[in-house]
């Protein structure tokens, strides 16, 4: 039943696209693409949720040769175990209700059919990332949601932002995705294969390796994690991802929130076996460095997208943070967690913009996407660092809309209820607290000031998140509205948008919890060079969160299979036990204080009004300026182009442009100016040169030579006949 | 009547072609230099055909020494063609020159 | 007999167009499709009936020729040479469509220059007789020259003269070469005994006679040089290759196709079964990593990569920007015929199969725009993806084949390249990754300029792609797709031959 | 070598083939010097009549003087509008090219009497059988068919081709 399932939900909507190319190429358009992505996409979440109960505990990959060159084959197939289950279902539930979602959210725009087919390319993208056993084939998935990003960011092309936007995501990505290349290589030249699983895998090669000899693995597993930079927009490459906000809002929600941008954790995640202390070392400060940062910049921004799509950021810096801490479960459920209330966060955002949209694109439907390009040019009255807030995207135009709007308000409220870790109820403290916890308890059991350091980090963004978040909250739908005109508008959204917030909704409650606690169902495959206590990676974080809070709610049922578990261990592993359940009570009640904390800071500042956000500004401006340039990034960087480029400076400076932002234009642009020209330059003078030269001296010589010829035949006659008798005597002489 | 006796004819005929041809400033002239070389060239394949084609073709009784003789033929047919066209083109020239004195027909002077 | 029913068919098809009436141009137009449509039907049962198992030649035909040098008439397919056979046969017809209505003058000499280079590319890559090679590979060259000369853009006579003598001085070496290795075919232990011979089987048995002079490797080594130089111009290899994006902006559209899809894989497929094959102590200098030569090939296959693709990003006409990325794509062949590995020969050989389908329908969508527009600045269009979405569709997915993109043919070949050619020269190859995300930063560069944004007001009417256009573009652009889903479909064509070969590298 | 009449006859047709020619490439007049080469063409039949060439002297009397001949004299009347009928030779010219066919004469009158295997090859006066019939069984049935088709279809287009060239230009 696997084969069939998983390909039924590959192939369901990779038929959905297929339909509207065939067509497209006929010049025609399917009357109801929106319809049958909608069922293609709810036929794969039906098959996805069959086969939960197809899990085995010793999954096996089912393969078919893919390549075979003779001495090196390549096989292509399918993992299904446990993680690969929930992944399905997450990718194929969000995606369900972003389609619904989008029925409302994209009637009228003149690309309709076209935006649906691109979000079945994805789903399709997506799904076989996910199924895929081998690197390869993930590979080719990852790429793929990365061109299916780069449509839809693209999608309302007539938008210089958006156009600029799609390339540089594209981009940046690549430029991570050539570094997990050449982790595949170096795993390929080692191993000769690509597949991960079964007796000749890439795992079980690993577990073969002499601790001497693990220097390159730890080279080529941060390599493949480069990917992940890429993809989940990790410090450095994590400026295209605000960016990507110049996509259609589904789109937010799906793609850069929900699943594609996950797909980079999931892939550290399915890398797990490879891992090892160093490159998990450095997996977990990118992700703590990007935690901390992506938070920062987002106090201060007032696009409620870009403050969601840093929000973002920060909270996949969380997960990288857990894997690479060691915290498998606590990542992948954070991942899980994050996903369905992130995405409400993004529609329920989209709601917003919606409502307020609705106001510049009532009067012609059709012209809806010029509209947008006509009021970058014409509202250029915020700027937020060169690039401009559509005003429907503004915090500072909204405010009070929880009357207007109350489900869309309500939904988002507990997502971000969620987020912000708020105790017990929701979703989201459970999954925080089990990294938290799991950073803690490593920490405390190797002693390792790495892993103390990460923690404060970690927390110290769980504290910020809730502070922006509530922010966010605050200012939309609290508090009088700003501006009237645009508050008027406004109006709750149709049922199509409004049902799949609902849904979400009760998602950011803990029923997801289930699968997560449940012992047996997921397990992290074991690490062989991780020098930890055996019992670690026979999970911390599983065990002890299930001992502590299993209880809770829904994720009943399991807890006390956990302790049974926990039996036969040694000693030793018992010791370890102890420090992990010392380590989740302290991690949890610190979690609490802090999610706490921001909240009451947020509601002093934005909603009481206790605090001037603006004096605080002005009191440490610096600190403001710091987050609101987005740590100068651009500027440091600025400053090593300049160097570089010292006559192209001036040109450059006058622009506010920042380094991150113009990496991929910047380098593009060096390149061209001073490389390429040179190549250039070299390219005609040099090596043309060379050519034109030959045939300038053949020419000169030609024309030398070409007097000989008189066109007189006589002279030629007496030539030929005269060369006759001379070569005749010289042979009778001589 | 040895073969040498008709390859000494040859050859002086043959060198008084190409010193016509060599010489002469007019093209008919030429041409007539061109017939006598040919016809020293036939004259020396049926000398040679007569006296020195090693296997004599017998039928029956009689002798026949032949292949030279053939080429002739051909040699003639050859002569009789190069005629017509250097005819030919010694009137187009005429028609586009005014004049068929080769050393003016110089048009591929480099 | 089939095979060389597939080679003459064009020509006979030139005399044909040749006997028709100058003015009856639409009977021109056909018979010149029929005729290119018959080694397509050929070539297609050549494909199947091939019996992939075996690496051995098959189809052979093996008549003398001229006695006095034993040259043989022998032709014969492996699979290498059946997968481009097919390549060519296949773009036959699509140039002629494309060449449909854009012909202005001279259609008749056109077409029948374009059959008789038609059959000067197929016979290359079916002979096996170094002289018919020979013959052959010079064959190609003067329909093009005058293809180029006469029906190209303004600049045509010197991009034509460029074109010729670049590939001249090329054969010329490669001829210099071929006549010492013909010299020496019957050399043993320093004593000439027997006959002297061309033929590339004996030849390469011979190469690898312990004893012979052809397996001496400072003899290999000099007369590799003289080939690889001669195929190198084709390729181009740097720095070879500046005829190559002249000659692709002055040459009309089905030319500049047949000039990327098929004679730049005539250098590659030369290198693989001349001087792979046959000089494979040759070669091994140039790669095996030791000494100063031992990273040259590998080298030069980086500089290709790098530099088509930085020179392509400098680029504002469209058709340049092309012929560069053409440079840095044959960059990836080089590099992974440089690995001598399995993997790294499969995805050279893959990449020159897909690289002869992409940049020829790149080159075809040029050519539609050019037909529509009248130039090819970049920068002078934008926005038009409102106003052509079809094509706007296929070009993405061309670009997207293009840049290497999982899931299109285009990523097989370079992934295999890039990991075979890892195997051997890690460096470098680590280096010529920089060539792919150039790739793509050229290729969304274009794509933005062009198509998105703001449409440009002076292309309010552009007429969207029309129906006999979308029939050149459809058939590779589904080559392209199931090669990148199935590429085992080409693959299992020469992987045996290849793995032949590796075979013989491996035992230097 | 005793001297009898067919010697005589012999020589008498050398010394007129030698003689005419001499004079075609000396006389000054253009007519006349046609004149004197149908005499060389008389005397070349003549002595194919000594090698026993019988069609071959009849062909060279009809195609040569019937054909060729009338051939070039019409050319120099279509050419000569003006009755310019005085050849122009130059004394550089003149001496160069006597130099060059002396010294070519000269070579060959060397070979032919150093070549060991052509001395004392004398006519053994036999008689060949006439030659006609058995010419025509070669051409027409036996070994020289396809050389001889061949050259009749070079004629055929030596004959288009000069018609062609020689025409007024039509077109243009």
């Amino acid at each position: 039943m696997v084969v069939p399932l998983i390909s039924i939900i590959l192939l369901a909507p990779l038929a959905s696209f297929a339909i509207f190319a065939l067509l497209g190429l006929a010049k025609r358009n399917f009357p109801r693409q929106d319809y049958l992505s909608t069922f293609a996409m709810l036929v794969a979440l039906g098959c996805s949720l069959l086969l939960i109960q197809e899990v085995t505990s010793e999954p096996t990959p089912l393969t078919v040769e893919w390549l075979s060159l003779g001495s090196v084959n390549f096989s292509m197939g399918f993992y299904l175990d446990s993680v690969t289950v929930i992944m399905l279902i997450v990718v194929t539930l969000v995606s369900s209700l972003v389609h619904i979602f989008s029925i409302g959210y994209m009637h009228g725009d003149p690309r309709y059919s076209r935006f649906f087919a691109f979000l079945s390319l994805f789903s399709f993208s997506m799904l076989f990332l996910v199924v895929s056993d081998n690197l390869l084939g993930i590979y080719i998935g990852w790429e793929l949601v990365g061109l299916c990003s780069y449509l839809l960011i693209g999608f309302w092309f007539e938008k210089d932002t958006a156009a600029n936007a799609c390339k540089k995501a594209f981009l940046t990505t690549r430029v991570g995705d050539v570094g997990m290349f050449i982790g595949m290589m170096m795993l390929f030249a080692e191993f000769r294969t690509l597949s991960l699983y079964g007796d000749t895998g890439i795992f079980e090669a690993v577990a073969t390796l002499e601790s001497g000899q693990i220097a390159w693995l730890s080279i080529a597993g941060i390599l493949i994690f480069c990917g992940a930079v890429g993809k989940s927009a990790q410090v450095p490459l994590h400026t295209w991802l605000p960016d990507a906000m110049e996509g259609p809002t589904p789109v937010s929600a799906l793609i850069h929130a929900a699943t594609m941008v996950a797909a980079g954790v999931y892939l550290v995640a399915r890398m797990f076996p490879i891992l090892t202390p160093t490159s998990s070392l450095v997996i977990a400060y990118v992700g703590g460095i990007t935690a901390l940062v992506a938070a920062t910049i987002a106090i201060v921004r007032f696009d409620i997208k870009r403050v969601l799509a840093y929000s973002t950021i920060s909270q996949l810096g969380y997960m990288m943070l857990a894997i690479g801490a060691g915290s498998y479960v606590a990542g992948l459920f954070h991942l899980t967690t994050h996903a369905f209330f992130k995405a409400l966060l993004f529609l329920g955002s989209g709601s917003v913009i919606h409502a307020f949209h609705a106001m510049h694109a009532h009067h012609d439907d059709a012209e809806h996407t010029e509209d947008a390009a006509h009021e970058h040019a014409d509202n250029s009255l915020v700027h937020e660092h060169g690039s401009e807030i559509p005003p429907d995207q503004d915090m500072r135009n909204m405010g009070g809309l929880r009357r207007k709007m109350p489900l869309t308000f309500i939904t988002m409220l507990i997502a971000t209820l969620s987020i912000s870790g708020v105790p017990f109820v929701f979703s989201g403290f459970w999954s925080k607290d089990k990294i938290l916890g799991g950073v803690l308890g490593r920490a405390m059991e190797w002693n390792s000031v790495h892993h103390y350091i990460l923690f404060a980090m970690a927390l110290i963004a769980a504290g910020i998140t809730a502070f922006y978040m509530f922010r966010l909250i605050f200012m939309t739908f609290f508090g009088e509205p700003r501006n009237q005109e645009m508050h008027d508008m406004a109006h709750e959204s149709p049922w199509v948008m409004v049902v799949p917030l609902i849904v979400l909704a009760v998602l950011s409650f803990p029923v997801v919890n289930t699968l997560w606690f449940n012992k047996d169902y997921i397990e992290p495959p074991p690490q062989h060079h991780i020098p930890a206590p055996q019992h670690a990676y026979v999970s911390p974080d599983s065990k002890i969160g299930d001992a502590n809070f299993g209880f809770s709610l829904f994720g009943v049922s399991t807890a006390q299979a956990a302790e049974e578990d926990a039996g036969p261990d040694t000693a030793q592993a018992d010791d370890a036990y102890h420090i992990h359940h010392r380590a989740h009570n302290i991690a949890m009640v610190l979690s609490i204080c802090v999610a706490g904390l921001g909240i009451l800071l947020s509601w002093l500042f934005y909603h009481r009004r206790r605090f001037s956000a603006e004096g605080v500004a002005t009191t440490f401006r610096p600190v403001y300026n710091l987050f609101w340039n987005k740590y100068y990034f651009d500027e440091f960087y600025d400053g090593v182009l300049v160097a570089l480029t010292v006559w192209k400076s001036r040109l450059f400076a006058k622009f506010d442009l920042s380094f991150i932002d113009g990496i991929v234009n910047g380098v593009g642009k060096i390149t061209r100016d001073i490389f390429a020209a040179f190549i250039g330059f070299f390219d005609n003078r040099v090596v043309d040169g060379f050519v034109n030269r030959v045939a300038e001296v053949t020419w000169a010589a030609g024309g030398r030579i070409r007097k000989i010829q008189t066109g007189a035949i006589q002279t030629y006659l007496f030539v030929v006949l005269g060369g006759i008798v001379l070569i005749i005597l010289i042979f009778r002489l001589f | 009547m040895s073969l040498q006796h008709y390859l000494v004819i040859s050859s002086i005929l043959f060198s008084l072609g190409i010193f016509a041809v060599l010489t002469r400033k007019n093209a008919i002239s030429i041409l007539m230099g061109i017939e006598l070389i040919l016809n020293s060239c036939n004259l020396n394949f049926v000398a040679f055909s007569r006296f020195v084609t090693p296997a004599e073709t017998i039928v029956g009784s009689e002798v026949f020494r032949f292949d030279g003789q053939i080429i002739a033929i051909f040699g003639i047919v050859l002569a009789a063609a190069e005629a017509a066209v250097f005819l030919a083109i010694i009137l187009a020239i005429y028609r586009e020159f005014g004049s068929i004195r080769p050393d003016e027909v110089d048009t591929l002077k480099g | 007999m089939l095979l060389s029913l597939m080679i003459f068919v064009p020509l006979l098809g030139m005399i044909v167009v040749l006997l028709l009436p100058r003015e009856s141009e639409e009977l021109i137009k056909r018979a010149t499709l029929a005729f290119t449509l018959v080694p397509l039907v050929l070539a297609v049962v050549l494909f199947v009936s091939y019996d992939r198992s075996s690496a051995g030649t098959q189809y052979f035909v093996n008549v003398p020729w001229i006695d006095a040098f034993n040259i043989n008439y022998h032709i014969g397919i492996d699979g290498l040479s059946v997968t481009l056979l097919l390549l060519t046969a296949l773009l036959g017809p699509i140039c002629v469509l494309a060449s449909w209505r854009n012909i202005e003058k001279g259609l008749k000499a056109y077409m029948a220059l374009f059959l008789l280079l038609e059959t000067g590319m197929l016979g290359f890559f079916a002979a096996l007789d170094l002289f018919l090679f020979f013959v052959f590979f010079e064959l190609t060259l003067l329909p093009m020259y005058f293809l180029i000369g006469v029906w190209g853009g303004p600049r045509r006579e010197y991009a034509a003269i460029k074109f010729f003598l670049y590939t001249l001085f090329g054969s010329v070496l490669m001829l210099v070469a071929m006549i010492a290795v013909y010299l020496n075919s019957n050399v043993i232990n320093g004593v000439a005994e027997g006959v002297r011979t061309f033929d590339i089987p004996t030849l390469i048995t011979l190469a690898g006679t312990t004893g012979h002079a052809l397996a001496d490797s400072t003899f290999q080594m000099w007369v590799f040089l003289g080939f690889f130089i001669g195929f190198a111009v084709k390729v181009p290899i740097f720095p070879f290759h500046t005829w190559l994006p002249d000659a692709h902006v002055e040459a009309p559209t089905a030319i500049s196709v047949i000039l990327a899809g098929v004679l730049l894989k005539m250098g590659t497929y030369g290198i693989v079964r001349i001087n792979m094959a046959m000089f494979p102590e040759g070669l091994a200098i140039f790669t095996n990593g030791v000494g100063f030569w031992g990273n040259s090939l590998a080298l030069l296959g980086f500089i290709n990569i790098v530099y088509g693709s930085f020179c392509a990003l400098a680029q504002t006409d469209f058709k340049k920007l092309v012929a560069y990325s053409s440079i840095g794509h044959m960059g990836f062949v080089i590099l992974g015929l440089a690995a001598g590995n399995s993997a790294g020969i499969n995805g050279a050989i893959l990449q020159m199969f897909n690289h002869g389908v992409i940049s020829a329908m790149l080159f075809l969508l040029v050519g539609v725009l050019y037909d529509r527009a009248h130039h090819r600045e970049i920068n002078g269009f934008g926005g038009i993806a409102t106003k052509m979405p079809v094509y706007t569709g296929i070009t993405t997915l061309a670009f997207m084949a293009s840049l290497g993109l999982p899931g299109l043919s285009g990523f097989v070949g370079e992934a295999l390249s890039l990991l075979g050619a890892f195997q051997e020269f890690e460096l470098i190859t680590i280096l010529s990754t920089i060539g792919i995300v150039v790739g793509a930063a050229y290729f969304l560069w274009t794509l933005q300029r062009v198509f998105l944004g703001q449409l440009n007001p002076k292309y309010e009417d552009l007429p969207e792609i029309n129906k006999r256009e979308i029939l050149t573009l459809v058939p590779l652009g589904i080559l392209t797709i199931v090669l990148g889903i199935w590429p085992n479909f080409a693959l299992d064509m020469f992987s045996e031959s290849v793995t032949n070969l590796v075979n013989v590298l491996d035992a230097i | 070598m005793e001297f009898t009449l067919k010697t005589f006859i012999f020589y008498g047709f050398a010394l007129m083939t030698i003689a005419s020619a001499l004079a075609v490439v000396t006389v000054r007049n253009i007519v006349h010097a046609a004149f004197a080469l149908m005499v060389t063409l008389f005397g070349v039949a003549g002595l194919y009549v000594f090698l026993q060439a019988d069609f071959l002297a009849a062909t060279q009397v009809i195609v040569y003087v019937g054909g060729i001949l009338v051939l070039i004299l019409f050319g120099v009347m279509m050419t000569s509008g003006r009755l310019e009928m005085r050849i122009h030779i130059e004394r550089g010219q003149l001496l160069l090219g006597g130099g060059i066919s002396l010294a070519l004469l000269m070579l060959l009158l060397t070979v032919i009497a150093n070549t060991p295997i052509w001395k004392n090859l004398t006519d053994d006066g036999t008689q060949l059988a006439p030659t006609t019939e058995r010419i025509g069984q070669l051409i027409l049935n036996e070994k020289f068919l396809l050389p001889f088709e061949v050259v009749s279809v070079l004629l055929l287009v030596a004959l288009i081709g000069a018609a062609l060239i020689s025409r007024k230009e039509v077109r243009d």
